[in-house]
């Protein structure tokens, strides 16, 4: 049905999901209306799979472990701050994870995720599970992400209940004081920027032993 | 709304489970989905305000037993109706004819230009701040979230009504969801970032340590403490 | 416990739709979910608390989607497990053999004096009533519920929680679900008839008038509040 | 399966719905472990078809109605003056409906009910819509039973969540004086001990005509 597949891709043998028919028919009237049209569903695609994503986001956390100025002006105003690397299409607030603070990034009622700077949410951000317990066992939840967090470091969950959208700028990793911008930028992961994980430092030879 | 979609809080959800190497999709049926909103917000056709409400106004017992697109979709089908783009005769009948003929091919029409603007939305300056009435507190004021349960679309979750908090920094005034998820305006007035603590929020069963919870709240969702704050006055 | 089947307050249900002359149980197996309760109850198998936990612990959205009875079935069947009287295997096997059997006679054992002990505990003085400590309010003290949000069964419900009432009755000490649900104790202490204001409740969503709604509450649920009344002091 | 159906009752073309197959499931163990005997089903739905029902609750109305000195000992402690009657089995608080307050039963949490004096709870009040509702705008769930309260009228809701069970006491209604204390029980319904009614007057010749 997702225009990347070829048409056969119908002739399968079990009766089609109801959920899929109906999906089928709302897109074929709104296609007869000219509200929808059909290369629509594979620009989105292609936009999510290669424009936008974790990776963008990653960039602009590189950007601000080296450059403490751009730090500042993306702790400031990250609106702004993020066009300065070609990224636009939100109303951008960054929350900076500190020794003593850890940032988490969640939406108790629906969904709300910077989707336009690091890609569509993954699906357990949208759970009940996580948006139910986010907001009163924030360290628990971390804990199922394998991340235990000593009491000393304050938590602090941003439930993201209007149109600004929040972004974790994680703790740079000891180690990488010798790593170029766009080595460091490999390193930080979409887990990082929601603050369901920290960024590991670089495997080094040792560790990889 | 106290519906159930308000989940911050409850118990009886499990552990979170994260998928190894999640697809952008799980089913050809979600992109149209999402491709369907997409067209429907940079046409205009309904706001995002009027997408949730309408995802809130699922029955309760399908909310929790539908997946994330499956809501999308309701919500879809029911602001689309509301507006009268498509009936429910005709999403019936479209649905009859398809399952009759499994291989209808997908029709092919384009609109020129609507993938371009769908594209183009999502790298552009998002539209929700707008100019509004001055801010009545400021950093630092300390706020008490009013006791409000309205049948209506909020913001304002259940499990930080009539709690204290402290204006951690002023957003400027933004489109109301309130009014704007019932075809009741824009409205836009001051939103504020508002920082709870945990024990003010769950008291005794806060987990250990020094935490909080940051929402972004209107000012009508707000009224002024006595204390020493300064725009706190009651 | 946090759970969707504390609804008290909620929207999007609709409206009461009464049946009219409702049969005592609208289907066969609803009798029996209704008497195996009755006879573990008799027995002692599990108490009302661990009954009524066991149908908060439903994954929430087989809560919403299930009959009354439905539920009842599911406690029963967990408390029965959790109490080793009946295995799920045993419980599958015996499912999977009536579905290939369903002519399979209902099995025609009788234990002498069950029935009547059943009968008998209807009209029976109930127990929940036990000899506990003094009692620290009094009728007319001002109270404010605690904010809590237990993991475990309780029975104060979260439209309550924070709120302040007034001691309506004083009822004596009673069994204690919270603990008396989890194997903790029947730790019976003073509970309370609480008179709420709508208004305290709901604030500006009260329907107007002068409403108040009253709950049974246990004194660990209970803070005392500084003003006029006699036992209130902080 | 319940007793009084014969047994070839079972021999219907439709399969047996699933439930259906997971009690009789759990009632032959039960019945096997002796912890259940085939008995009970029957004596349980006669003891709420015919000895206890509303019509108990009914005589307490009346004799409460035409006996001011008994009406105080039922408002003082409700499971003693029953037991002048003849009935037990439940804590009871009774709170009695005044011209200027309207008293309504409900149980939020799950279905407590003062079903050893008035029977079975209808399925409404254990509804998701009732118990939702009722705390919150009781006389939005008054009308849907047809019954408008004026706004001089306090309500009272009481949500019972411990082991006292709450029944009403409601209004004798007007142009009963001459009726004995056995017509007025017949007047008194279940809904009216519940609060979503009133007690109607008997209907007089004029207005059944």
């Amino acid at each position: 049905m997702s225009g990347h597949h070829d048409d056969d891709h119908h002739h399968h043998a079990e009766p089609e999901h109801p959920l899929s028919v109906r999906v089928r028919a709302l897109e074929s009237l709104l296609v007869e209306k000219g509200l929808l049209s059909s290369d629509v569903v594979d620009r989105v695609v292609s936009l999510y799979e290669k424009d936008i994503g974790p990776h963008n986001g990653a960039r602009v956390v590189a950007r601000a472990w080296v450059d403490p100025a751009y730090k500042q002006r993306l702790l400031a105003d990250g609106s702004e701050a993020i066009e300065e690397l070609g990224f636009g299409g939100v109303d951008l607030k960054v929350v900076e994870n500190t020794p003593t603070v850890h940032n988490l990034v969640a939406c108790t009622l629906c969904s709300c995720y910077p989707h336009a700077l690091i890609g569509l949410p993954p699906t357990w951000y949208k759970s009940f599970e996580y948006r139910s317990r986010v907001v009163i066992e924030p360290r628990a939840v971390l804990r199922d992400f394998g991340l235990s967090l000593p009491e000393s470091v304050d938590v602090r969950v941003w439930d993201s209940s209007a149109e600004l959208r929040y972004m974790v700028l994680p703790l740079r990793p000891p180690g990488t004081e010798g790593m170029s911008e766009a080595e460091l930028a490999k390193l930080v992961t979409r887990d990082a920027m929601i603050g369901v994980a920290v960024v590991q430092p670089p495997a080094t030879p040792a560790s990889v032993r | 709304m106290n519906g159930v979609h308000d989940l911050g809080g409850m118990h009886g959800f499990g552990p979170v489970k994260p998928e190894q190497n999640e697809p952008l999709f799980h089913a050809d049926w979600e992109v149209v989905v999402y491709a369907i909103a997409r067209a429907a917000r940079v046409q205009g056709i309904y706001n995002i305000d009027e997408s949730r409400r309408a995802i809130e106004q699922m029955p309760p017992a399908d909310y929790l037993a539908s997946s994330y697109y499956e809501r999308w979709l309701a919500s879809e089908i029911r602001n689309l109706t509301e507006k009268g783009v498509v009936t429910a005769e005709e999403l019936e009948a479209r649905m009859r004819l398809l399952a009759e003929r499994p291989d209808t091919p997908r029709p092919k029409k384009n609109v020129p230009g609507l993938a371009d603007r769908i594209v183009a939305a999502a790298h552009a300056k998002p539209h929700f701040k707008k100019p509004g009435p001055a801010a009545k507190f400021s950093v630092g004021d300390r706020v008490r979230t009013r006791n409000m349960h309205p049948k209506h679309h909020t913001r304002l979750p259940r499990y930080a009504r009539g709690k204290l908090g402290v204006i951690h920094a002023v957003h400027g005034s933004f489109v109301f969801p309130d009014t704007n998820a019932h075809g009741g305006g824009e409205n836009p007035h001051p939103l504020y970032s508002v920082r709870f603590d945990a024990r003010e929020l769950w008291s005794d069963s806060t987990e250990p340590g020094h935490d909080a919870v940051y929402l972004d709240l209107w000012e009508t969702y707000l009224e002024p403490v006595n204390g020493d704050g300064p725009g706190a006055r009651r």
